[in-house]
């Protein structure tokens, strides 16, 4: 009954939701419910608001309008509710934004310390496992920029797991890896889905999409047209935007 | 007529090192304090807060545009107005702390924006507070970017000690003022003055690249 | 002496270029309508009279004033110029133009009557004057000596209390007991002739300004001077 | 006779000095500034020996107190028999000085911008002289503003040193007005505020180029 | 006669070419021949020397041992030599490497206006023209911190072809942006390739391989292990490893 009952409780729900940069109108009327153990992918053309969407849900962007609760927390722009959104949530941004002065090992233990009070030694165990999960352990001591792009942004995916979010939201976490890093990244993240994270993932890897989103969310032009379990999105997308997308990615 | 004699300089080096090493004394600390007080001054700076920044804005623009002897005069014989009598050498220190402090304050601040802004929001993502994320995250690439212009202007605070010889402190200048009234050898003193300077400054430097591969190693990786 | 022509160069000029600090009253130091005053002016001014050149005075800080000379930039130093046996291997002396006595100025209440009262206090001079080389010479073992670069800073320390003592000229000190009555001259520590700087090997000059100082002394006229800006006469005045 | 009060006429005789300091740090200014773009340009040249000998010069002139920059420059010509003008020894003396730290903090802001910078510019083919002019001098101006700013200011205010050369500027004459008077608080602070207003215009102007800089 | 010889010429021969960085041997004995006129995909796992070969090629890195010559020109590591390659070459990076102090139309101008003396009115003509090819005209104004990042490879692909270059180098143009700009933008270089542009160009999207490419070379550890058209490579790949690699790819 409990545990039916948590997982009736959506850990992100939004109503009606608008965003605008000045003028300009970044998100608009965004309802959009996550339950805890989904994972959701979000695609769209190129500057129809998938960031700035995942932005807002990490609240490292205020909304304007309308209602946006993350992880139990109801989104006021309040100090308090921002921090509390922030712990409960992981983010791996599309540019990394390593710590350029501190090693990979360093990158994961610092917010578990100074957030979570975490000791040094726990910090580097959860800190080495995580980096062992993405395949580059032999990496901990050194500094980003001797890394490959592709090392980087595992890193950046390792640095996030580490504080053991409820929500982890990806904003593009491949597109800087080669087809075979791809891949592993992609299997990591199944794994999580797996294990039941609730994952939020801004992506165009359709089979990823296919083999382990609960639902699948298109976006135009800061708008949601469509919000559909994969297997309906790809072989019979209701609107008219979203075919002619998926025409061009799937040839 | 004019020829260079340096019997009577060589014969008082003892004196000249014993002002060399305060000279290097009183910068060293003075650079310590001023790096504190130039960091919290750089944050009013950028703070949100209107007053704080009128402060840290005044503080900054009288102390960079009035001559450092006119300070140290205010703090030696200006303060026991007030009822605040200080030594010399504490009066030197003090007003070398808030002279470079001025200076490097704006440096810092230069630092502290060009890092890149993505790597706050990093940090926010993370959860952690603006205090950890600028203690963590912010402070020491901003340190790391811009510590060529922090040496040299510790390079000038060291050299802008020889003033303080107007409140009595005996450090390298004033030394060498001593010895010219003794001897009458300007040129010569200078030249030999100038000589150690160039040697402290060379200490300074080399201490300070040493520091900075220490301190900074992520700096010196391949792009 | 025959290729000494020091002083031939300067009549042929016309005009005598003196160097004098006017940042040192009652030597040097400018009148109520900033031009310059001061005995080491006053001397100035006798003696290119009877030389029967211009007069150029250049105002130089005291690190300058050797410079200034011994690389030609001004004929001679009419400077409160102490003389000292170190100094005179750098430079020629003339006959003295006035002898200084050296005092100790201090608060009023305190008690100070020789050298070895100094023990422990904190004596203030300003630095490389010959007040300081004979402060340095002189002390008694345990006094505090603090120099300061110029008069008005010394002075400065003694009027806040940043030292118990200072060591000054009479003339600075008279005018200063004149000014207020909180500071006293306690005692005089010694004695020391001033005179003119002259450029090594310029015998010529040196012999023609010793001649004329003995004129002006003759004619009262140095006495004079002496008057006017130092409140007090030289009874006769070493010649070497 | 010998304590004058403080009087209108001593400070006229100060803003006459002031007069002197305005010029002599127009004179620092612009000869520092054309001899520290030289050495910038040479410490970050493809040259090796010109990178050595600017790192050379850096060190050393970095290393030697101003005054005594001045005091070669004005009496050690007549060491050699070369009689130097006084203003002629403070442009040389100035220039030099300020080439050294000029040089030194315009290197480390041309350094701190990224590589990919020079190499889309290289890949565009334009030459190393446009390169440096179009696009790495304009992003390092961003970060060589307030040392640059901080250094003039103190340029200004070392014109003081001129003194040593026997010109009245500001600091002299607040020397004599000090002496004469024996008030060298009051003298200094005035001399203090003189500096203010020669030196605050060029801090406003720094701030209001850095946010023009910083809207790009 | 002249045209069939000029045909015949390669544009880019590289013999038996090394590049060390320290001791790290980055490519090892490269042979590759390009024709004017083709297009040539350089594919292979991360780290396998693609970007450093096609650095070599805009002379941004100097080889060590073998020969290289670009566009006529024999690159010994001279001045004049180098500067006359990259003025036949055009580079889009990876990272972009926009100049962010100046709009997007005058990122596109600079070069034009100081290499090719072009003047402002005409530069800007070219400019405008090609940033409405990568369907960008309307952020000219622009600087590019304020676009995403879809937005600015589009703008490194623009300011590379203002500047009509014999050989266009890409170095993943195509990497961070979304599946219907890929279309587009790999559709921009279909044309370019179709026009008779040469084109290098590092990317894993197989499909415009498949279209355009004239030939496909698999790099692996520094070396070249195949060369070969690419049908046959994606179709019958004659190496262990480009079997492997083709195997990850196409899932
Ligand atoms: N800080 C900002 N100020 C003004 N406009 C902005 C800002 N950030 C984003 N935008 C605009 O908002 C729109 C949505 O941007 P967003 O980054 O969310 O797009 P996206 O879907 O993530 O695109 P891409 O796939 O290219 O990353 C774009 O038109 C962008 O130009
Ligand atoms: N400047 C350098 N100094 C030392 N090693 C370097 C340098 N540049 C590249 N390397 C190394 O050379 C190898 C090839 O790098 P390169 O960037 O060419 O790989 P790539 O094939 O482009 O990889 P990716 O697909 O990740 O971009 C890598 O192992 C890299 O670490
Ligand atoms: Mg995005
Ligand atoms: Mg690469």
């Amino acid at each position: 009954m409990t545990s039916s009952q948590q997982e009736a409780t959506p850990i992100i729900r939004a109503n009606k939701m608008n965003k605008f940069f000045g003028v300009f109108h970044a998100l608009k009327d965004i309802d959009l419910t996550v339950a805890r153990g989904e994972t959701v992918v979000l695609c769209g053309p190129s500057g129809s608001g998938k960031s700035t969407l995942i932005r807002c849900l990490n609240a490292l962007e205020n909304h304007q309008k309308g209602e946006l609760e993350v992880a139990g927390v109801q989104l006021t722009g309040k100090r308090r509710e921002i921090d509390m959104v922030r712990r409960k949530t992981g983010m791996v941004f599309q540019s990394f934004n390593l710590f350029p002065h501190m090693t990979v090992l360093e990158n994961c233990m610092i917010a578990q310390m100074r957030v979570k009070k975490t000791s040094k030694e726990d910090a580097r165990k959860v800190a080495e496992r995580f980096l062992a999960r993405v395949h580059i352990p032999e990496q901990a001591g050194k500094y980003p920029a001797q890394l490959s792009g592709g090392q980087q942004q595992r890193v950046a995916i390792a640095r996030a797991l580490c504080m053991s979010p409820e929500v982890m939201l990806f904003d593009e976490p491949t597109s800087a890896l080669d087809p075979e890093m791809v891949r592993e990244v992609l299997e990591t993240m199944v794994e999580l889905a797996r294990e039941g994270s609730t994952m939020i993932c801004v992506t165009h890897e359709m089979n990823f999409a296919r083999k382990v989103a609960n639902k699948v969310v298109f976006m135009d032009q800061g708008s949601i047209l469509e919000i559909a379990k994969p297997d309906d999105f790809f072989t019979n997308p209701q609107h008219e935007r979203a075919k002619e997308f998926l025409a061009q990615i799937l040839h | 007529m004019n020829y260079l004699d340096f019997g009577g300089v060589f014969s008082r080096m003892d004196l000249l090192i014993s002002g060399a090493i305060l000279t290097m004394q009183i910068s060293l600390v003075a650079m310590l304090f001023a790096l504190v007080v130039a960091t919290l001054v750089a944050v009013m700076q950028l703070s949100s807060f209107r007053v704080v920044r009128f402060i840290a804005v005044a503080y900054i623009e009288a102390i960079r545009n009035t001559p450092f002897i006119v300070q140290l005069f205010v703090i030696y014989f200006g303060l026991p107005a007030i009822g605040l009598s200080l030594e010399p050498l504490p009066s030197a220190v003090l007003a070398m702390t808030f002279y470079g402090g001025a200076y490097t304050s704006e440096i810092i601040r230069a630092g502290i924006q060009s890092i890149d802004r993505g790597q706050v929001e990093a940090g926010r993502s993370l959860g952690m507070s603006p205090l950890d994320i600028f203690r963590y995250i912010i402070i020491k690439p901003a340190l790391a970017a811009v510590f060529p212009s922090m040496v040299s202007q510790f390079i000038l605070l060291l050299l802008s000690s020889s003033v303080v010889s107007a409140i009595s402190v005996p450090e390298l200048t004033g030394i060498g003022n001593d010895i010219q009234g003794m001897t009458l050898r300007n040129m010569e003193v200078y030249l030999v003055i100038a000589a150690m300077y160039v040697g402290l400054v060379a200490l300074l430097k080399g201490g300070l690249t040493l520091l900075e591969r220490k301190v900074f190693p992520f700096k010196f990786l391949r792009g | 002496q025959t290729t000494d022509e020091s002083l031939q160069k300067i009549i042929q000029r016309g005009k005598l270029i003196v160097g004098i600090s006017l940042s040192t009253p009652p030597y040097g130091m400018t009148d109520a309508n900033m031009k310059p005053a001061g005995f080491d002016v006053a001397m100035a001014k006798l003696i290119s009279r009877d030389m029967g050149v211009e007069l150029e005075i250049v105002d130089q800080v005291s690190q300058a004033r050797i410079p200034n000379l011994t690389s030609g930039k001004v004929d001679i130093l009419i400077s409160s110029f102490g003389v000292t046996a170190e100094r005179a291997k750098t430079v020629m002396y003339t006959n003295s133009i006035y002898v200084d006595e050296q005092m100790i100025l201090a608060p009023a209440q305190s008690d100070m009557e020789s050298l070895k009262d100094l023990v422990g206090k904190r004596v203030g001079v300003t630095r490389s004057t010959t007040n300081d080389t004979l402060i340095t010479e002189r002390a008694v073992e345990g006094t505090i000596i603090q120099r300061f670069e110029d008069d008005a800073a010394t002075n400065q320390a003694l009027f806040t209390g940043k030292v118990d003592a200072i060591v000054s000229g009479v003339a600075a000190a008279i005018a200063i007991s004149k000014h207020t009555d909180k500071f006293d001259r306690k005692f005089a520590v010694r004695q020391s002739p001033m005179a003119i700087g002259v450029r090594h090997g310029e015998f010529n000059l040196r012999q023609w300004l010793n001649t004329d100082l003995l004129m002006l002394w003759n004619s009262g006229e140095l006495q004079a001077a002496q008057k006017e800006w130092l409140g007090v006469v030289n009874e006769e005045l070493p010649r070497f | 006779m010998m304590f004058q009060d403080f009087t209108m006429a001593h400070v006229y005789y100060m803003l006459n000095g002031l007069l002197w300091t305005i010029g002599l740090a127009l004179i620092a200014l612009t000869g520092g500034s054309i001899a520290g773009s030289v050495l910038a340009l040479m410490a970050v040249s493809r040259n090796k020996l010109a990178r050595r000998i600017a790192k050379l010069y850096i060190f050393v002139v970095q290393g030697t107190p101003l005054l005594v920059t001045l005091f070669i420059a004005y009496f050690g010509a007549n060491y050699v028999g070369v009689d130097v003008p006084p203003l002629v020894a403070i442009s040389i003396a100035f220039s030099f000085y300020a080439a050294a730290f000029l040089g030194e903090i315009w290197r480390g802001s041309i350094n701190s911008v990224p590589m990919g910078q020079s190499e889309g510019s290289h890949a565009l083919g334009l030459s190393r002289v446009d390169s440096m002019r179009f696009i790495i001098i304009p992003q390092a101006v961003k970060i060589a503003t307030p040392p640059t700013v901080g250094f003039f200011v103190m340029l200004i205010k070392n014109t003081s040193l001129a003194s040593v050369v026997s010109i009245t500027e500001l600091t002299r004459t607040s020397q004599i007005v000090s002496n004469a008077t024996f008030k060298p608080l009051q003298v200094y602070l005035l001399a203090a505020l003189f500096y203010f207003l020669v030196c605050f215009p060029l801090t406003i102007v720094s701030r209001r180029l850095e946010k023009r800089l910083h809207k790009s």
